[in-house]
């Protein structure tokens, strides 16, 4: 699998946010956009997904652009944004069951892969908490928690780190590795700089 | 945790089980007492025949309907400035008990204004303000039950009942005013039945046994409303486990 | 998967009871206000009585759909809908079933306890149930489509039903007078067709159409 | 310090001018509602046109102040605020008046012309506008404490009205009963009097139970 | 000026979030609590502020309990929660203008102080953008820039540290080290260990 952003760039409101990034990422790739507070990550991050239109280039997935009907990026592409995608009412556990059933890639008997992905996280004893009553990170770690389930195999990521403490911090780092050793690719903003934890990673500054 | 409190809530719960068994069945005599006396002992009404005697649960009702609000306002007062867990519980158990009343008075009161004013609803003052008490025991209850914190929900109850206290009165003379000034089309007076002793004193009883009814209630819901409260709690568990 | 999107959107509402409630209890006292503001006059409060259905049922779904997306949007939830590979359009048909099923359907299911109350003739009162049935999913849509278009913006209260109401007109307008005929004993059997129609037009579109809304709302 | 807390209360909705317009556009819209679904006999819309001025005047002040705190909660700012050492209770103060001024006094000042348009006499107007004016700050502040009851919660655009409408009642039956009263040549100053007092009433405790609402409802 | 924490003690719904928490705090003195998400961090900044209420004990500044009616807290304290406390529709400029409306420490000709705080943390150019426009780092920086604009002593910060990338961090240390300086006190949360950054720095572990 090979997933490419080509000369892309983005206005919004008539400012120009990013130009002419270029960005190739093959099986096992991991790239760590970096860059000043309002660099512009979230926004590539967001073009990657095509949440957000760019205003040139593309972004292509074994060189179908995206935005082509024929593309597979829907079923490849798994993202965990900066809001935490919860809904507050409902329980960790019908989070994440919510959650599962929109992602297709998962089995649908997929009540062990919860159940796994909640003490990957070690939040299984907030299972039956409703999430508004969670603190800031299990809130982050029941969102991230979809990435132990899916299979998809292009993870693209904004922020992830944040609010999570130190042995979390290990744990998401862990999971990514498990990614890259299953030939996934995986995108992610941070202000941390991860090549300490994890080999061969690409950098890709704003 | 303050300590008093606690003990105060375990009190209640360890205490009362004996005295409220004793009560409902006192209660369920006396109510099955009073019914035989309103509906075969009392005299019949010489201008609404039998039909009147409805009035032995719709009269009771009534006023138990005005009162549980007053009691829900006034235990909501003393928990929110005070602090008394017990009534936090007190207050937000009385507004079911309230509806129920209301609804009893209201229901009643249709059937009897159907032989009475040829229909079952006119928009007569006091039925009105009673429909509205209705609306306000609801709005307490939908409020309580959309927290899923309950700790939070009856202090917001507990302060949504102050106001609601409040605004009765002002709701009360503001529906008689309504209905003084725009005549109503139908018979909206009320018939005060001729007020002989031998039917008042049968209303009276009626009306303790209600008073009778609703103390038994408030208990047992009390002691409800610690045990989801306190289920978790060390006493708790060893007392349900004895 | 279809099982557990249903079973999650239902269960935000059932969480609690009351909620299927709420719409029925607001229903009532929305109705019993008109009185009071209109007079007891019985006389009158009969013969406007099938409109002031409609119209409290009008309020209902503006209200409901009032900010549908709200919470979904900050949530960030609209996001994952927009790159899941399952349906959206499936979940948000679904959506708008179980916002109908917990707000319309408690109202026209206490129909008939109404029209006695109120004295509302049997053929009224089921041409009153018709229309009701046939025209309150066509509003809901409507009002989730109204918000969707405003999902980004804040003070919007007033503005959703500014820009949806306009669009309520025909269905209004023919149910009032399928009302209409059948108290002077006309035949309606046209204008019950006519919002069969609407609600045939309206339905299958409507979740392509928000599914397109909300990609050109989120990309701000 | 004043000065500033006004300017900002009133830039969020004075960044659109067109704010200002939209509580006029919906009072319209929805007036013009109700003869569609009444049926267009004009006598009868005549004599309740006082009445549905009124309860669409209701409906502006239940949309307005619903979810009146849900973004200043979401956003923090109520923690600001109850951590501010200058008076909060002059800030809600200023934000009920500010909420009034761009939602009912459009209205308001559009009631002459809405005489004129349906024949409404200058003097039953005169009560018309006396009793919006003095009634609509009432509604809009009850409004706004039953949003800060349950500032904390989701879905509750019907909650809020369930829990408030209640409180509406004595406003709407002095107003009705002033409108009805001059409509036959009654005197109605008692009700002006009474409905005055229940502004005067209302208005100066309103700040300081909406702190006190407000400090409960944030300690979940 | 001094802060102190009695043997508080929290419930929230019936749980125990902590219990018999004690700090005090002088002049001059930082506390980075610290400690492994959900411990409750967020929990006892809150109750510092007053805006959660204990179960028992209690906060005081200067020995008098922040409950209590002469109490100065309101006067003293300054809390910047997890959430932004700006309003989306109003711009940088306007939210700072509101908030210092809000602070009755800052002086009524607060334009300059505004324009300071602004350049303290580089977000002059976002002047006249609406927030809801802004990066999450420079949304951070917005509410964070309250800091350079009041005089009050006593800072509760929740997390202020997220989403801000390394230069903002370090603008952001020199601002505590500088409230430091001026005998204030400052508590804060963070799962970044700042004792390398700053000396003196009490540590409380949840
Ligand atoms: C839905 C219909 C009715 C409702 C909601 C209703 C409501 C009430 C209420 C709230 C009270 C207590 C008033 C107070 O204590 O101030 C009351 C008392 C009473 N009602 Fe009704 N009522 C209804 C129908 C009737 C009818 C049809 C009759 C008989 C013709 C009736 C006869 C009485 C009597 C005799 C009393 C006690 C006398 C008094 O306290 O003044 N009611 N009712
Ligand atoms: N209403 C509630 N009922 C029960 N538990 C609650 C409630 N609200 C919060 N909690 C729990 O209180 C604990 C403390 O939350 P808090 O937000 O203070 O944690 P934190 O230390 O700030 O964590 P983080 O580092 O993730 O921000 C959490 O475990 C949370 O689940
Ligand atoms: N509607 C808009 N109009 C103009 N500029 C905008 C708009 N929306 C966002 N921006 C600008 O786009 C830039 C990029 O924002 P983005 O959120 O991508 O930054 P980021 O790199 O993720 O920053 P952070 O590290 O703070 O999260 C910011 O400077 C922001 O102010
Ligand atoms: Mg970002
Ligand atoms: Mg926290």
């Amino acid at each position: 699998m090979e997933i490419s952003v080509n000369s892309a760039s983005c206005y919004k409101n008539d400012n120009l946010i990013f130009r002419d990034i270029n960005l190739t990422l093959k099986n096992s790739d991991i790239a760590l956009i970096s860059g000043s507070n309002g660099s512009g990550k979230t926004t590539l991050i967001k073009s990657i997904c095509g949440i957000q239109a760019l205003e040139s280039g593309n972004v292509s997935i074994n060189d179908v652009d995206i935005e082509n009907k024929n593309s597979t990026y829907i079923e490849n592409i798994i993202y965990v944004g900066h809001k935490n995608s919860l809904n507050n009412d409902l329980t960790v556990y019908e989070n994440l069951e919510y959650l599962s059933a929109l992602d297709l890639s998962i089995n649908s008997n997929n009540k062990l892969k919860i159940e796994e992905a909640m003490n990957y996280f070690n939040i299984y004893k907030y299972k039956d908490y409703p999430v508004k009553n969670l603190s800031e990170g299990n809130k982050k770690k029941t969102s991230l928690a979809r990435l132990v389930m899916t299979k998809k195999k292009i993870w693209v990521l904004d922020e992830p780190l944040s609010f999570l403490d130190d042995k979390s911090t290990d744990i998401f780092i862990n999971l990514m590795i498990k990614n890259q050793k299953n030939k996934g690719i995986t995108i992610l903003s941070s202000h941390i700089d991860l090549s300490k934890n994890i080999e061969n990673i690409k950098h890709l500054r704003m | 945790m303050n300590i008093s409190k606690i003990a105060n809530l375990k009190f209640f719960y360890t205490k009362t089980e004996k005295i409220i068994s004793f009560l409902s069945i006192l209660t369920l005599f006396l109510f099955i007492a009073g019914i035989y006396w309103g509906l075969f002992v009392a005299p019949e009404d010489y201008l609404q025949g039998n039909s009147y005697r409805i009035m032995y649960i719709h009269v009771p009702a009534a006023w138990l309907s005005l009162q549980t609000y007053i009691f829900m306002a006034i235990a909501g007062f003393i928990a929110l400035v005070w602090k008394i867990k017990i009534m936090e519980i007190a207050s937000v158990q009385s507004a079911s008990i309230g509806a129920f009343f209301t609804i009893i008075a209201l229901v009643t009161g249709m059937i009897w204004g159907k032989p009475t004013w040829g229909t079952y609803w006119v928009w007569d003052a006091r039925l009105t303000s009673e429909l509205i008490l209705l609306f306000l025991y609801i709005g307490v209850i939908v409020l309580y039950a959309s927290f899923s914190d309950k700790r939070q929900a009856v202090k917001i109850t507990s302060l949504l009942a102050i106001i609601g206290l409040v605004n009765i009165p002002i709701i009360h003379y503001s529906v008689e005013w309504w209905n003084t000034l725009h005549q109503g089309p139908t018979v909206t007076k009320f018939d005060k039945p001729s007020a002989h002793i031998s039917m008042l004193l049968p209303l009276l009883y009626m009306f303790l046994v209600f008073n009778l009814y609703f103390i038994t209630v408030i208990m047992k819901r009390i002691r409800l409303g610690i045990y989801m409260r306190e289920r978790n709690s060390k006493w708790m568990k060893e007392y349900t486990n004895d | 998967m279809l099982k557990i999107i249903v079973q999650k959107e239902l269960s935000v509402y059932f969480r609690n009871l009351n909620n299927i409630f709420l719409p029925l209890i607001f229903f009532f006292l929305i109705i019993s206000i008109f009185p009071l503001v209109l007079g007891p006059e019985k006389k009158l409060f009969d013969k406007i009585i099938p409109g002031i259905i409609w119209i409290t049922t009008i309020l209902t779904t503006i209200l409901t759909s009032n900010n549908f997306f709200k919470d979904d949007f900050n949530n960030g939830i609209i996001e994952i809908y927009l790159t899941s590979d399952s349906s959206i359009e499936l979940i948000l048909f679904l959506k708008i079933i179980s916002s109908w099923f917990f707000t319309c359907l408690p109202i026209i299911v206490f129909i008939p306890l109404v029209s006695v109350l109120f004295n509302i003739s049997f053929d009224s009162a089921l041409v009153i149930l018709a229309t009701l049935i046939i025209g309150t999913p066509v509003l809901i849509s409507i009002g989730i489509f109204g918000s969707a278009l405003t999902m980004g913006l804040s003070k919007n209260n007033i503005l959703i039903p500014v820009i949806v109401v306009p669009f309520y007109i025909p269905v209004l307008i023919f149910s009032a007078s399928a009302i209409e005929a059948v108290s002077i004993g006309l035949s309606y059997e046209m204008q019950i067709y006519i919002l069969l129609a609407l609600l045939l037009l309206t339905l299958p579109i409507m979740p392509y159409l928000l599914k397109y809304t909300l990609r050109l709302s989120i990309n701000n």
